[in-house]
């Protein structure tokens, strides 16, 4: 399985990653699923005017690196592509992208979607939002933790 | 655990704990070659909430971009690392 | 809500009708999950050539705008687009593709899942597989159907 | 149904059902106006296997794009379908 990890500054591309994938799938994969996250411009009700990605490099790859090979474990997949950014977002700002495919549909959204629940919990990303009133650091939610934590469940 | 000869570690924060402390990384001469004697030399480089927060809920420590489970030992070069909760995504 | 939906001859581009829906979301939208089906080269163990796919205009087009005021019954979403190509494709050609955009990734993931699933069985196609051993037309297979009720037994 | 006057409706058949009447379409001109009665009329340029086809499992009939829940009435104008079992995506 081709598993592609990257942590950029740069805005990327969908365009160029969807058809950088699609030229490696030959006519196995029968199924692309694809999540972009974006800077919302308020958390609940309260505004944002931008986020700050922070990351260790080496170990942020490494810990994003455990996730697909968990996700691969789980399922039949073809290709994985995770590109997160880092730095300065603003509002509408295109923050992470998750590319999987698979031969079947099924396998390529469930392991899409625990891509992006265990990038929230388990990758070694910090984030610190912009506010009216200031700045603040957040951390994975508890909505975060029990998607996460249902995925485990599932596995028993 | 063991007092051992000169042991230079760097020390590097993270997220909320970098802004905490105002630094990125340090590097210490450490006495005792363990996390705790890590802690014990940070104690005279940083004021006590700043210490604190080092201990802080959810909180891990890596050494070698490892966490690091209880008190482990460090040698000379070692990366150790503490790292608020993490999000991404 | 935005529901787009087209059935075309041509070949999609999912640049375009990426940044087409990024241009529609503003800040609101903090999840795009996007789905591609694409033609295999084999179904179970026996090659395949090639796709033929049949719609019944106007019938078709209303078909899957019962499935999305559906998905939009069920889950906050932003947008939703989708594009199904008609007349003969070959293997590794792009067939259908859903977008659709939600505050949250779990609705925007269940959605666009939802929306496949129903179109395997309730979008008006139809669809036949060129084979070396001759054309055969299919229809949804007891695996599609078990999926979609599924999400009618969710409902409950 | 009712025994009307002159009525025309255009029957389509799609997928395998076209391929197996050999037509996409035709108009025809059915003395009882209903689904039954576009069959007898049917029945008159079909053969016996084309016919036995149009009532497949799975196959539906739709009047003006509607599906069709037993023996409906039709009226001048309108288009039949006969639809084989569908699948998309």
């Amino acid at each position: 399985m081709h598993a592609e990890i990257r942590v950029e500054t740069d805005d990327f591309n969908i365009a160029k990653e969807w058809a950088a994938m699609r030229a490696r799938l030959g006519g196995r994969a029968g199924a692309v699923v694809a999540f972009a996250g974006i800077v919302r411009d308020h958390a609940g009700t309260e505004q944002v005017n931008g986020l700050f990605l922070e990351h260790y490099p080496g170990m942020t790859e490494a810990s994003i690196g455990k996730i697909l090979a968990k996700a691969s474990d789980r399922w039949e997949l073809t290709d994985t592509v995770v590109i997160h950014r880092i730095g300065e977002l603003g509002p509408r700002d295109q923050i992470v992208l998750v590319l999987v495919a698979a031969a079947h549909r099924g396998d390529a959204f469930a392991a899409c979607e625990f891509i992006m629940d265990y990038l929230k919990t388990d990758a070694v990303f910090w984030k610190k939002e912009h506010r009216p009133d200031g700045d603040s650091w957040i951390g994975a939610t508890g909505r975060d933790r029990e998607r996460r934590n249902g995925w485990e469940a599932d596995a028993r | 655990m063991n007092s051992a000869a000169s042991t230079v570690v760097t020390v590097r924060f993270f997220g909320s704990l970098r802004e905490t402390v105002g630094r990125d990384a340090v590097d210490l001469d450490v006495d005792d070659a363990c996390i705790a004697g890590v802690r014990k030399r940070l104690a005279s480089l940083l004021s006590a909430d700043e210490l604190q927060a080092l201990s802080g809920q959810g909180v891990r420590v890596c050494v070698n971009q490892t966490i690091a489970r209880g008190n482990v030992e460090v040698r000379a070069g070692d990366e150790v690392a503490f790292l608020p909760p993490v999000t991404g995504g």
